[in-house]
């Protein structure tokens, strides 16, 4: 028995003990469960602490590395590197009612950052490019395109009116969110349909493994 | 003070990272990165922040040996030994260790590959099974909306599958499931989801921006 | 209640046994039914083809994580393959800090295959954490935001990445994902430093991934196992993706049998007794 | 004949040695020098200067010259320019790109913002290169607007204004409409049923990080949510799958105990941290929901594929369920499977709506009208390129 063998067999187990929890919750699956939660929570605590804490925050504060301080952070100094740690320290001030409110400053840094950083791409990428991408020519109606570009229109401005929370759907803005769900449903259905697809496919992954990967009957 | 001082720095990165995007100049990119790569490090280290809750719990369900604390030991001893695995100092000796490494072939890496991996792919999965009965039981013809949802996620079902493709091989090629399933995805789907995805941008746009002016500060926990 | 209603009410776990059925039985009898290809995948096949050989490097993210393994390992698999048979030069980084197991062995596995020559032919960057920023970063100079690959190396000792400074030197980056990363790169690479980003998704993911195509943001696509599936068939390397594909096809007709059968009787049921109609469901 | 040969070689060696040709390497290997004893003619009229988009981060320069007369004429073909970067105008400087043959065009991409820089670019045959040509010293300008970018600034102020309008309206007073969201009220029924019932209240606000809007939005629900939980003094359980997600949980849920006058009832055992990884943390949530059985399970925030999970597995423990998120490939999935959903942005809108704070809807009041201004946009320009105005897509092409 080598390593490779010993741990495809476990993985094995764990897969049937997985799928047991379809039969009934029992042991297995609770055994399977808090397994993973264990794997996972010392996963991430290893890999975070070597790509991210050791190199940015640990080694260029206690190693002072000879002139290579500077590698991640473009021509900052070991005690830049100790702003953000002590940020990601007072984090734990929680804990200390006394002096917990200071927590709050790494928030603001992170949340408010992301934040400001998140606006203007988005109208970028999801507001300017998709009005440029949506506002179609629908002039040329005796050509198959027209009618296409019509359908898109259409479909995309029923979908904003029904997102349109100010006044009530009657009329013509009734009308036009009527079509919008009608473009909705359809669009659910067809990401159900490849929901569907992706999920089947992970099945059949697990399969491949046990049957192809473990057992080599296929 | 307590309150105004995370909402001043909240305004301030916010603002900062805001007129980044604008702003080509170099040194007011190279602060963004570094504002960027402090928020980052603030996230990587509040991990500890959840594992403290984590051993918390399950070590006081051990303590009192509430029912089911022999799955908790579980818990806390299986991230004990990947811990030891993945960071102790001592093993690092020697060409190839197995201990105190995350390389190809170290232990840490053989029980992330053989426990983690195969275990969450499985729990994925168990929603193909989740999803026929949800099938079964949940989808109805109940109002013209639903009928519509049914029928174009049938037709990209079978029109994305080589069997489907089979069922109208000699019929015309705008008759085919293919074709159908292409136009689905092409017109309908894309017109209601660029919608969706301009709807959802305003959103974030408007809870970023009111994040920046303090407006909304529940995240910071509640109100005193 | 009659004898529909209670065909309504069947022990989920039958339902469950016949999806175990249908999925178990195509492996043991394979069908071998044909693969159509469609142009989300070509196109990716072509930016990828069109990478001129032992020059710069095609970079592909591996952004997932172990619980989407199915799906986008054989997409990894294919790809690497297409890239390392065409001697195309390879740079795999990740996002997710579950990707760095997957993406190294996905890597390894391939370039032993090929016989390939790690930071001549092929380079593991690693991971970084920040998502945003390591995309941003790596428009500005790839060395800010991965200064050695994943062994330490520091990536000016890299042969490979001689001249490799940022986007203007990446032909293509394809990034695999079951998540919103795709859309990351497209904000951050794509737009402000026209990066050309490929992606593969998950199935569920692509729909939402559509308009991005229209929009020249995605150069393709490959959507699920059925794309895994498609690249397979065109690099003629059958995997896990082909050997899916009949089982695929037989869960869909099963589900399609489910819903119609579900409908049959629950409206049938319904007309003899309507007080059992349940509106269980708010659109 | 064959001792002439080396012979030959040699003198000209020796002749180059006293006498190198400009530019010419002084280790070029024998046999080549045989070859040719010329170098390609040199490159004419190099200009170096700004890269003129008044977009980049000043660090671009841009060069052009005339072709080398001996490009792709003769023995003596060019097969690559190459052009070197110094900061002082007599060095050779770093080798900054070799082009193929036809080229007279190059931008540099490296080099720093504010620094003067001298170029040199010379043509070469595969033995020998030409006398250099040098250009300089030239500085990469940095510009303090994105220009190409003023588009997103400009519909990014507008939208601000709006928001900003609405919600000083609000504050004042001003009754702002919103239509009637459906499935609202069923979150206080869904608690009401569990109190009744004895059971606890199952609250996942997603997998988002703490940067997510949905999350963030999540969380104001969360908060009135706990006041009405502790009010009927029904335990709430709220399993998170981010460190930093728990610890603003427990904040939000701690102050609705004390606001609703049960600080004591509050358990911290309740916030519960899980796992990071997406289907470590479905199993584990599943797990509560099979052994703790609440009664009512609400999902609220960003979810994606574990959102079946947690869906088909409350309604085998018969929970009523209500949903809500933006992630739209989701939907499909909360709606057949749980009594309520709140469709895509109706979580933004009941975030504001339940909070009973008339400020947040500021922004849902703002988000409507920048939408009308995103329809007309829309109009106008399917109008505009109707009637042959191309411009229109032009300025909205941002960079």
């Amino acid at each position: 028995m080598n390593m490779t063998l010993i741990g495809t067999t476990l993985a094995a187990l764990l897969t049937i003990a997985v799928y047991s929890f379809l039969y009934k919750d029992n042991p297995f699956y609770k055994f399977a469960e808090h397994l993973v939660v264990g794997v996972s929570a010392g996963y991430y605590l290893v890999i975070y602490y070597y790509n991210f804490i050791d190199p940015t925050v640990v080694s260029p504060v206690f190693r002072l590395r000879i002139g290579g301080d500077a590698i991640l952070l473009g021509g900052v100094d070991w005690w830049m590197a100790l702003i953000p740690g002590l940020l990601g320290l007072i984090l734990y001030a929680r804990f200390f009612p006394k002096i917990g409110w200071v927590s709050r400053w790494a928030l603001g840094i992170y949340v408010g950052g992301y934040s400001g950083l998140g606006i203007a791409p988005v109208m970028q990428a999801r507001v300017l490019d998709q009005i440029r991408g949506g506002a179609l020519p629908v002039h040329a109606l005796h050509t198959g395109q027209g009618w296409t570009n019509l359908l898109l229109v259409v479909g995309l401005l029923g979908t904003l009116t029904y997102f349109f929370f100010s006044l009530k759907h009657k009329g013509v803005l009734g009308g036009l969110a009527r079509i919008g769900i009608v473009f909705i449903m359809v669009g659910f259905g067809a990401s159900f349909g490849y929901t569907v697809m992706s999920r089947v496919s992970l099945l059949i992954g697990r399969m491949n493994f046990l049957l192809h990967d473990w057992l080599r009957i296929v | 003070m307590r309150r105004e001082i995370p909402l001043a720095i909240t305004f301030l990165a916010g603002m900062f990272m805001l007129v980044d995007f604008f702003v080509p100049h170099h040194r007011v990119s190279a602060a963004g990165e570094e504002l960027k790569q402090w928020g980052t490090i603030v996230i990587a280290a509040s991990i500890l922040l959840g594992i403290g809750n984590l051993i918390r719990v399950h070590s006081k369900k051990i303590a009192r040996r509430q029912s089911g604390w022999g799955f908790s030991l579980v818990c806390l001893s299986v991230m004990a030994v990947m811990l030891w695995f993945g960071m102790w100092p001592g093993a690092k000796l020697g060409p190839n260790p197995l201990v105190g490494s995350i390389a190809q072939g170290s232990y840490f890496n053989w029980m992330y590959l053989n426990m983690d991996v195969p275990l969450q792919g499985t729990m994925f999965s168990l929603l193909a099974f989740f999803i026929a009965s949800a099938a079964y039981r949940a989808f109805r013809l109940r109002s013209p909306e639903a009928s519509l949802l049914l029928i174009s996620a049938i037709v990209v079902m079978l029109g994305r599958v080589p069997l489907g493709q089979l069922l109208t091989k000699g019929l015309p090629e705008k008759a085919t499931l293919p074709w159908l399933t292409e136009a689905i995805m092409t017109y309908p789907n894309m017109a209601a989801f660029r919608g969706i995805l301009m709807g959802a941008a305003l959103g974030v746009m408007a809870m970023g921006l009111r994040i920046i002016l303090g407006i909304e500060r529940s995240y910071l926990g509640g109100e005193k | 209640m009659n004898r529909l209603g209670k065909f309504l009410q069947i022990d989920r776990r039958w339902i469950f046994l016949a999806i175990l059925i249908a999925v178990l039985a195509p492996f043991i009898w394979p069908m071998g039914l044909p693969i159509v290809i469609t142009k989300p995948v070509q196109d990716l096949y072509n930016a990828v083809d069109a990478i001129p050989p032992n020059g710069e490097p095609l970079f592909i993210s591996i952004d997932y994580s172990p619980s989407t393994v199915p799906e986008l390992d054989p997409m990894a698999l294919a790809i690497l393959r297409h890239a390392f048979s065409k001697d195309i030069r390879v740079a795999v980084l990740t996002l997710d800090p579950a990707g760095y197991g997957l993406a190294e062995r996905a890597l390894e596995a391939v370039a032993a295959e090929f016989g390939k020559e790690r930071h001549k032919d092929y380079v593991f960057l690693g991971f970084q954490p920040g998502i945003s920023a390591v995309v941003l970063g790596m428009g500005i100079n790839i060395r800010n935001v991965f200064p050695e690959d994943a062994y330490g190396t520091p990536l000016s000792e890299v042969p490979m990445m001689e001249g490799i400074r940022n986007y203007d030197q990446i032909p293509l980056l394809i990034t695999l994902s079951g998540t919103a990363v795709v859309e990351a790169w497209v904000i951050y690479a794509h737009q402000p430093y026209d990066a050309q980003i490929g992606a593969g998704v998950t199935a569920v993911m692509a729909t939402d991934y559509y308009p991005f195509l229209d929009t020249g943001q995605l150069v393709g696509m490959l959507g699920g196992m059925r794309g895994a599936a498609e690249y397979e068939t065109l690099i003629d390397r059958h995997d896990a993706g082909v050997r899916g594909m009949d089982s695929q096809s037989v869960i869909h007709i099963l589900i399609i049998v489910l819903i119609v059968v579900g409908n049959i009787a629950y409206f049938g049921s319904r007309k003899r007794a309507p007080e059992t109609a349940g509106g269980d469901a708010a659109a | 004949m064959r001792a002439l040969l080396p012979a030959l070689s040699l003198s000209v060696s020796v002749l180059l040695a006293l006498f190198p040709p400009a530019g010419r390497a002084a280790d070029a290997p024998l046999s080549e020098v045989v070859r040719e004893t010329a170098a390609p003619a040199a490159v004419t009229g190099l200009q170096a200067r700004d890269y003129l988009d008044n977009n980049d981060r000043g660090d671009k320069i841009e060069l052009s010259w005339c072709l080398s007369a001996d490009d792709g004429a003769g023995a003596l073909s060019v097969l690559e320019y190459r052009v070197w970067r110094s900061q002082a105008p007599d060095e050779q400087g770093e080798l900054v790109a070799t082009l193929e043959p036809g080229t007279a065009a190059h931008v540099d991409t490296g080099v720093t913002p504010g620094v003067a820089y001298y170029y040199r670019v010379e043509a070469f045959d595969g033995a020998l290169s030409s006398p250099a040509a040098t250009a300089g010293p030239a500085v990469g300008r940095i510009n303090l607007f994105q220009t190409s970018r003023l588009p997103v600034l400009v519909l990014s102020l507008a939208f601000f204004a709006m928001v900003i309008w609405f919600t000083r309206l609000a504050a004042r007073g001003t009754n702002l409409f919103v239509r009637r969201i459906p499935g609202l009220n069923a979150v206080e029924e869904a608690v009401g049923r569990a109190t009744e019932m004895g059971r606890p209240v199952l609250y996942v606000p997603g997998i988002g990080e703490i940067d997510d809007i949905q999350t963030i939005a999540s969380l104001t629900i969360l908060s009135h949510v706990a006041k009405i939980a502790a009010e009927y003094e029904t335990p709430l359980i709220v399993p998170t799958a981010r460190s930093v997600v728990m610890s603003a949980a427990e904040e939000v849920v701690k102050e609705a105990y004390a606001e609703a006058g049960h600080p004591d009832n509050y358990n911290p055992d309740n916030i519960r941290y899980l796992s990071d990884a997406q289907f470590a943390f479905a199993g584990a949530v599943s797990g509560i929901m099979m052994r703790e059985r609440p009664a009512a399970n609400l999902y609220l925030g960003a979810f994606w594929a574990e959102s079946l999970l947690f869906a088909e597995t409350g309604f085998e423990t018969k929970a009523i369920q209500v949903a809500g998120t933006a992630n739209v490939s989701q939907l499909p999935f909360f709606v057949t499977a749980c009594d309520y959903t709140l469709l895509g942005e109706e979580l933004y809108a009941a975030s504001a709506y339940l909070s009973r704070e008339p400020k947040l809807l500021g922004g849902l009041k703002g988000s409507d009208w920048m939408k009308v201004i995103t329809i007309c946009i829309i109009v106008a320009g399917v109008v505009l390129t109707a009637l042959g105005v191309p411009q229109f897509g032009r300025w909205f092409f941002t960079q």
